[in-house]
């Protein structure tokens, strides 16, 4: 192995250091990972996932299924990455995988030893006693030996980006066929998208002398596509996704050393782009061949061989041996021979064409037909192949062997939605099938395997593509191709297998059996026999070989998922890209089907592995999802108040002048409600403005009590129900005129309210002429409860009359600040005196900071939701904890509201049979018996004397300590048939380890009659 | 990633939307006491795999529900219309 | 059925694998049968296998349209647990975990059931107590159950986001010890292997496409392979009940809805448990070969693709870094989607049903795999005795008629939202 | 699509925004149109997104029976006729976030899903900016105004300043 003096496309005038294994080495700017080892002699890079044999570099691909290797430390470790897709950068730090303590020696290469036993499947027959849980034991050693690569348990500090991105044209992949595509819908008019995987834009044509003509039309292409402001091509970036309604997945990467200013301070960002028609362009990958140790470092494809010594001008190998089953080897064969190697091709044809047979002697290639490789032998490096041939065998001494299989399309992408791919005998591979309108595809993914070709269908497509998006200008083409030139003329020999192949339109490769001739028989031949010691391997990755295909048939499980669950087959990272095929056509061989008899199996999304960080994006931390913030926001923070999340809603939890923690906190300013008077932050309820002639209608229909009877200016409590019958959600209504409403709901609520509002009206009840519209952010609100409420308000807003009898209970009026809207609705949820104030958002927190003025002299403090929630459980107001979506109104004990009135929401269902089942609970309230001890909310409710297991009569649904009633008192819901006031009951709550003696009692603990509201 | 073509606001992303369900069933008029249309309204759905009448309503957008006309097997929209249109 | 044993993989190791028999026969249908299972999944083979061995009922024959386990058994995300708060779910979940807990040694096939244990995170005290008091419902009926604080679960899940930054900070946790994965494709094997030595025929690639019917008893299918006859019909294809169900004229208050899964590449021992998110769609598990499994809710439309959207996948995403930040840089391998029977309680269903000779079993949402035992075991009994098990009478059809729904999650008769 | 360059000069700045909402009856639309015009003393927007500016403002159709009167100044008292729809002042509810600069267009795209080239200046687009409900209004190519509700407005504000920065 080594660097070429001249020629590829990298640029010497840039040395890389670079270190891989700690060892430091050197390559140039153009270089892979992977052409950076070979260069410097490393033919050794990995070890394989289950029988740890040593493994080199097989590709120069995403396809790539040997070179995995872990780059960065710490929270930027990132295991798995195929040397053959990492751009050398400066500074880059690679380490080899799956190995210890080296990569050269490593000591559980002994699972090669226990093979025999270890075959497909075999952890289903055992690992099963002594003891049932035996399994977590051995699962232990298995865990620890699977997996690959370590990643980081450290935070990830890089950036990630999303963004979104429009185009008529999305062509995938920047090869002949995609170039030519985007040039032709880029002409038309069309705005278009290219998408390229490699960092350079050519595809194949990159394989081939950095001084042909395919060169020269790649270069003039490229060209013209920047020039165009239509036109946008995508280097480093891979489509890892083909969605619904045309939204491809993109994911773009940086330049090596670079900073790509579309891409930003981001590692990687996640593009999607909706497109109006797709173009696929996505080319082809090279298959292996089967034989015995195909795996041994050293084994590579062809094509792989061929894009090192032109693109990366690295020789990979001085004494080569060739083994192919159709025409593609030999232009690697004929490069290579330029670059002076001795070679060998071992061709399993009978027939190759002449002009190939005319040319290798022309230099100097021994050519042997009907001949396989049946065996490779070395350890760390291949060292020779064994070669059965007409004749017998012979062994080749060799430092590189170069396989082809041929070539499967890659139609990965084409399947993502779901058309599967079929079968085209004539190429023995699987090729799109039928496209949705507005899809195309062209090149070699279609099954043409020729330059020529594949440029002249992209320009068809390209124009398809266009005249579909309705682009209208079709000039011919300023920039002219000489296709008879890119067709490499008769005198450019390095091309003969596209001209060879041209004569007949697809490549000439006639499939020999899918495994060799020799396993052929070997195996099939005899399916009573054993499995051979040694191992040829389909799926390199995950050490799949040929007998565990065969043990696969034999126990049955032989339809193609089977195969692939049962083996682990394509599995891997590179989700089986070389095997999948071949072992396709084995297991067909096996049952003596045909490959499309047998199917394929469907291809997954993402195309290469995609980071989880780069599809978060920036919605990560204090980004994941964004705040809501009420306009007094800002002074609870400046005024020690803990803030606690509720849903997307910040809120005041306690504030730390009334106690040093929640629970004393929040008794101190149950006392200053029911004492004096105190402040809330109420901002969050939802608030809805309903308007129109048939708005008193529209409410009697979506409430269980009616609100058209209600006067001007008056408010009422109103509960929903959801169509089933079960309460939806509760709240106050207050009517401002004839015709204009003004809804509240609860927080959580407010939303999924005003969708249901307008799905009725939009679907449900189109004449009703009413106008809901969420005024939620519209007002900033707070509630100042207690004895004192009134003497604040009126102290706070000088020129109001709120005295009883302007202002009673349940009454709302209507005034301005400083020319924003103030609104006043006398309500309480504490029980006490209390009043909701409605202020225009932008001067919430003014009116907030009077309020808190004028309520000093009376000793208004502000409180918070934890307070909140103690003084409604003390008033017996039912809240979330009972409102769970599966309570009836008469399980909360309001079914008095409703009456007996009939075609409200809900009306209908609320009355099937199991919902007034006597064994169902109903709410009631609940009071601590027990001295020194507490209730618990969770806690579950038996019968004194009863065994306490199962699912009890109820549970405690609220708790509070009632500094009124001086005890621990609660809300629950208790069999109906079983809740007599004053019986005692035991409350249990296991996790606390807390039982203690409860009395049912009315659920309003205080003020029964409401005096404290009234007057 | 579904594309919906709003008809008052274009093309949108389906995130932007709330789904509503089947529309092919029929709502009873508000005070029809009748159970079993109720209950047939709430809990029995056809399920086709084909095409589906469906509700979206455009929460992002315009605010409108619309009865989009969609294939469960392959996701691909046939037509769109406000809910508020006469039934096709 | 030659036993699976250690013994037997050293004997056929130094043999070179000849001597493995087929898991199960590929036997053509017979012309009739007491009972036809239509639907080669987890349920279906489970139905199968305890009809055999429970009721000693054997002339069974189990008919699937692809290749057995090719349905959500195969796609799913491989979570057991039976943390269940409502009476009906409580047992019915709980009765499945024992019998997971001797499923490899009673199929003789290692399912590798790993009770790796089971944490949801609660990202409010309000959600905390509601695990308490869901904790205590499971010790009451005899379920292991934890509640655990912030420092505790850092204990356990240090990788999880503890900063100052998180956007929902962690305050504790409900583990369940006991819960665990399984390798799913091994249920639906094992179950097939041990029916098929019970008698019981497991035929692939035969779609049911009707029902023969003597008068108004169904007592036969239709199928891809010609009439089959049955005494009785039980269904348990998930996912796609709506379809067959229509043909037997059963009206269902079923959708089906796409539940994606992830699995990225394998990495080293990472994830020790199942961790959930306690208030976003994501929950996590590292399987043996070393990928994390993880998956998130349903992508909220009808639907028969097994496919998902990018929408979710980006949701999923964003949901698993916040709680778990160093997965930010684990690249996902491969993404799919499995179709979901979804009710409007969020229960299943397994009943018999108005048509005589037809017995369902369906409705799974996104609970069926855990279900996999006690499901077939349950509707084994009903099938078998014609009468409800009392441990699945509870998941009656008509239960949305009378109200006597098990809504878990009190989402209400919103399919799409449960 | 790329155009290479580094993204100077960002600006955003945050304004209250009086609006006021009308909305006409299903099956009294044209009547409504046209006393609307009339009070208003101008054309009337056509389609959804499209915008009429007026002396003292903008008039948005935000939905097919519903308007927006953005106002620079404080907002007219204009009463419509009951039989024909209504209307409603939403003075206090939203924030005008004026974003523009050079870099515009790699903000939005990082922010919003919408197609920022095929928006034409002066039109309106209602959509989801980090899962919140926004109207983006073209003003340039360069510069344009979000009204998102005040309750989101702080958050919405940090986040399109993060992406501001990750793109420059």
């Amino acid at each position: 192995m080594r660097r070429l003096h001249e020629g590829g496309r990298i640029d010497r005038s840039q040395r890389i250091e670079f270190t891989f294994d700690s060892k430091a080495l050197t390559g140039y700017r153009g270089d892979t990972l992977a052409s950076a080892l070979l260069a410097n002699g490393i033919g050794l890079v990995g070890r394989s996932f289950k029988y740890h044999r040593p493994r080199g570099i097989y590709s120069a691909g995403p396809e790539e299924p040997n070179a995995l290797v872990t780059m960065g430390t710490a929270g930027r470790r990132e295991p798995n990455l195929p040397a053959t897709t990492v751009e050398l950068a400066d500074g880059l730090v690679a380490e080899s995988q799956n190995r210890w303590p080296s990569l050269k020696f490593d000591i559980q290469s002994v699972n090669g030893l226990f093979a025999p036993f270890l075959s497909a499947g075999f952890y289903y027959k055992t690992f099963m006693g002594p003891t049932r849980r035996a399994w977590m034991f051995y699962e232990h050693f298995i865990r620890n030996a699977a997996g690959l690569g370590r990643a980081g348990e450290e935070p990830d500090p890089d950036r990630y980006e999303v963004r979104n991105l429009f185009a008529d044209v999305a062509v995938i992949g920047a090869g002949p066929a995609g170039l030519s595509a985007a040039l032709a819908a880029g002409e038309a008019g069309a705005r278009v998208v290219i998408v390229e995987q490699d960092f350079l834009a050519g595809g194949t044509l990159l394989s081939k002398p950095a001084d042909g003509q395919a060169s020269a039309w790649l270069s003039g292409t490229l060209a013209r596509l920047a020039s165009m402001p239509n036109v946008s091509v995508m280097t480093r970036t891979t489509v890892f996704g083909v969605y619904d309604s045309n939204v491809l997945g993109l994911v773009e990467r940086h330049g090596s050393g670079t900073i790509d200013p579309e891409i930003g301070s981001a590692r990687q960002m996640v593009a999607l782009l909706r497109a109006r028609t797709i173009v696929y362009a996505t080319g082809s990958i090279e298959r292996p061949l089967t034989f015995d140790n195909n795996d041994r470092p050293g084994i590579m494809l062809a094509s792989a061989a061929r894009i090192y010594l032109n693109r990366f001008a690295v020789l990979a190998g001085t004494r080569v041996v060739v083994a192919t089953d159709n025409d593609s080897a030999y232009p690697s064969a004929f490069d290579l021979a330029a670059a002076g190697v001795e070679i060998n091709i071992v061709d399993s044809r009978a027939e190759p064409m002449p002009v190939l047979l005319e040319q290798s002697r022309r230099l100097g290639i021994a050519v042997r037909r009907k001949s396989l490789i049946s065996n490779a032998s070395g350890g760390q490096a291949v060292r020779a192949v064994t070669v059965s041939e007409p004749g017998g065998t012979v062994t080749l001494e060799c430092d590189l062997v170069v396989v082809s299989g041929g070539w499967s399309p890659t139609v990965h992408l084409t399947s993502h939605l779901c058309e599967r791919p079929v079968y085209r005998e004539d190429i023995d591979a699987f090729v799109p099938g039928k496209l949705r309108a507005g899809h195309f595809a062209a090149g070699a993914v279609t099954g043409g395997f020729i330059t020529a070709g594949a440029i002249e269908e992209g320009r068809r497509v390209g124009t398809e593509a266009a005249t579909f998006c309705g682009a209208t200008n079709f000039a011919q083409p300023s920039f002219s191709l000489n296709l008879a030139e890119i067709n490499a003329g008769n005198n450019d020999s390095r091309h003969a297998h596209l001209f060879g192949a041209a004569k007949d339109g697809s490549p000439s490769r006639r499939p020999e059996h899918p495994l060799s001739r020799r396993s052929a028989e070997r195996w099939f031949g005899n399916r009573k026999a054993g499995l051979p010691k040694d191992k040829a391997f389909i799926d390199l990755q995950m050490d799949v070989t040929v007998g565990d295909i065969v043990l696969a048939h034999r126990e049955g499980y032989e339809s193609v998922e089977h195969l692939k669950r049962y083996t682990t087959l394509g599995m891997g990272t590179d989700q089986g890209k070389t095997s999948n095929f071949r072992a396709l056509s084995a297991m067909a061989g096996l049952r003596g089907m045909t490959v499309p008899e047998i199917g394929t199996t469907t291809f997954r999304p993402p195309y290469t592995p995609v980071a989880v960080g780069a599809l978060a994006g920036r919605s990560q931390r204090h980004h994941y999802k964004p705040f809501r913030r009420t306009p007094m926001h800002d002074w609870h923070v400046a005024n020690g108040a803990q803030m606690l999340e509720t849903g997307v809603w910040m809120r005041p939890w306690f504030y730390f002048a009334s106690g040093r923690n929640v629970d004393e906190a929040y008794l101190a300013e149950m006392r200053m409600v029911r004492e004096a008077a105190g402040l809330m932050d109420i901002s969050t309820l939802g608030k809805i403005d309903v308007q129109g002639p048939d708005a008193a209608e529209f409410l009697d229909r979506v409430y269980v009590n009616a609100f058209s009877k209600l006067p001007i200016g008056r408010a009422r409590y109103g509960v929903m129900l959801r169509d089933d019958g079960i309460v939806f959600d509760d709240g106050t209504t207050t009517r401002l005129g004839e015709r204009h409403f003004f809804m509240t709901t609860s927080t959580a609520k407010g939303p999924d309210v005003l969708s249901r509002l307008e799905f009725l009206l939009d679907t449900a009840w189109p004449d009703l002429r009413v106008s809901v519209t969420s005024v939620t952010d519209e007002w900033a609100a707070m509630s100042v409860a207690g004895p004192k409420s009134r003497d604040i308000l009126a102290a706070a807003f000088t020129n109001l009359d709120v005295s009883n009898k302007a202002l009673p209970h349940m009454g709302q009026l209507e005034a301005n600040y400083r020319n924003r809207p103030l609104r006043i609705i006398r309500l309480s949820f504490s029980g006490e005196r209390a009043y909701e104030i409605y202020a225009g958002a932008s001067v919430g927190k003014e009116v907030w900071c009077r309020l808190i003025e004028a309520g000093v002299p009376f000793g208004l403090k502000p409180y918070g939701v934890e307070a909140l929630g103690a003084l409604r459980v003390e008033k017996g107001h039912v809240a979330g904890p009972e409102i769970d979506g599966r309570t009836t109104l008469d399980d909360l004990g309001l079914s008095r509201i409703a009456g007996k009135r009939n075609g409200y929401v809900g009306a209908v269902l609320g009355r099937r049979e199991a919902l007034s089942d006597p064994a169902r609970p109903r709410l009631v309230g609940l009071q601590c018996v027990e001295p020194g001890k507490r209730l618990s909310g969770g806690a579950i409710l038996f019968r004194p004397g009863e065994p306490m297991q199962g699912h009890g009569l109820g549970r405690i649904t609220s708790v509070t300590y009632s500094p009124t009633l001086d005890a621990w008192v609660g809300l629950g819901l208790f069999a109906r048939n079983a809740a007599e006031e004053g019986s005692d009951m035991v409350a249990t709550h296991p996790i606390k380890g807390e039982t203690v003696r409860a009395r049912i009692v009315s659920p309003m603990f205080l003020d029964s009659k409401g005096e404290r509201l009234h007057g | 990633m579904l594309r919906i073509e709003c008809p008052n606001c274009g093309p949108r992303d389906h995130d932007e939307f709330r789904y509503g369900g089947d529309a092919s069933v029929v709502r009873p008029v508000h005070d029809d006491a009748d159970f079993e249309a109720w209950y047939r309204y709430v809990f029995v759905r056809e399920n086709p795999a084909g095409p589906h009448r469906e509700y979206w309503q455009h929460v992002m957008g315009c605010r409108q529900w619309l009865v989009v006309g969609r294939d469960t097997r392959n996701h691909e929209i046939a037509a769109v219309r406000s809910a508020r249109e006469p039934r096709a | 059925m030659r036993g699976y044993s250690a013994i037997s993989i050293l004997r056929n190791g130094l043999a070179g694998q000849r001597y493995w028999p087929r898991a199960w026969r590929a036997p053509d249908p017979k012309p009739v049968y007491d009972v036809v299972i239509v639907g080669g999944g987890g349920h279906g083979l489970a139905t199968a296998f305890y009809l055999a061995e429970n009721h000693g009922i054997r002339n069974v024959a189990v008919l699937e349209k692809g290749y057995v386990g090719g349905g959500n058994v195969g796609r799913n995300t491989t979570v057991i647990r039976s943390n269940y708060l409502l009476d009906g779910n409580t047992q019915f979940y709980e009765f499945s975990m024992k019998l997971w807990e001797g499923m490899s040694q009673a199929l003789n096939f290692n399912v590798m059931f790993s009770q790796r244990g089971m944490l949801i995170t609660a990202h409010s005290a309000d959600q905390l107590d509601g695990f308490g008091h869901r904790a205590s419902i499971m010790r009451l009926n005899g379920i292991d159950a934890d509640i655990l604080d912030r420092h505790e679960v850092r204990e356990l899940v240090p990788y999880l986001d503890f900063s100052e930054t998180a956007r929902s900070p962690i305050h504790g946790a409900i583990l369940q010890g006991r819960a665990g994965t399984a390798r799913h494709d091994a249920v639906a094997w094992g179950y097939a292997r041990a029916a098929d030595a019970h008698g019981v025929d497991i035929i692939q690639s035969c779609e049911v496409t009707g029902f023969v019917r003597d008068g108004e008893r169904i007592v036969g299918v239709e199928t891809t392979k010609g009439k089959i006859g049955a005494g009785k019909v039980g269904l348990a294809v998930a996912g796609h009940t709506s379809v067959l169900g229509q043909k037997a004229g059963l009206e269902l208050p079923i959708e089906s809805h796409v539940l994606q899964a992830f699995v990225t590449e394998p990495v080293k021992p990472l994830v020790h448990q199942i961790v959930a998110h306690g208030t976003e769609h994501f929950y996590v598990s590292q399987s043996d070969k070393g990928g994390l499994v993880f998956g998130g809710g349903i992508d909220g439309y009808n639907s028969y693709a097994q496919r998902g959207n990018l929408a979710m996948v980006r949701e999923v995403a964003e949901a698993a870094v916040a709680l778990m930040p160093c997965i930010s840089r684990v690249r996902i391998l491969r993404h799919w989607g499995g179709v979901m029977d979804m009710t409007p309680d969020a229960s299943p269903i397994i009943c018999l049903t108005p048509v005589d000779g037809l017995y369902l079993n369906g409705g799974w949402c996104y609970g069926g795999f855990k279900a996999t035992p006690a499901s077939g075991w349950c509707f084994a009994h009903t099938i078998a005795t014609g009468q409800p098990h009392p441990l699945s009478a509870a998941y009656s059809l008509d239960r949305f008629r009378t109200g006597r729904t098990i809504d878990e999650g009190g989402v209400g008769p919103f399919a799409w939202l449960q | 699509m790329a155009d290479g360059s580094n993204i100077p000069g960002f600006e955003m700045a945050a304004y209250d925004c009086a609006i006021v909402q009308f909305e006409g009856w299903d099956g009294a639309m044209a009547q409504f149109e046209a006393e609307l015009k009339r009070m208003l003393g101008g054309p009337l927007p056509n389609k959804v997104g499209d915008t009429a500016r007026y002396d003292d403002g903008l008039v948005v159709r935000i939905a097919p029976r519903r308007f927006w009167l953005l106002c620079e100044g404080p907002p007219p008292i204009i009463d419509v006729d009951a039989e024909l729809g209504c209307a409603l002042p939403l003075g206090e509810g939203r924030i005008r976030l004026r974003v523009s600069g050079r870099g515009l267009r790699h903000v939005l795209e990082r922010c919003v899903a919408v197609d920022w080239e095929a928006l034409g200046d002066g039109r309106a687009v209602q959509t989801g900016l980090h899962r919140t409900p926004v109207l983006l209004l073209r003003r340039s190519g360069v510069e344009c105004d979000l009204l998102v509700p005040r309750s989101f407005s702080k958050g919405l504000a940090e986040w399109i300043a993060d992406a501001s920065a990750a793109c420059t």
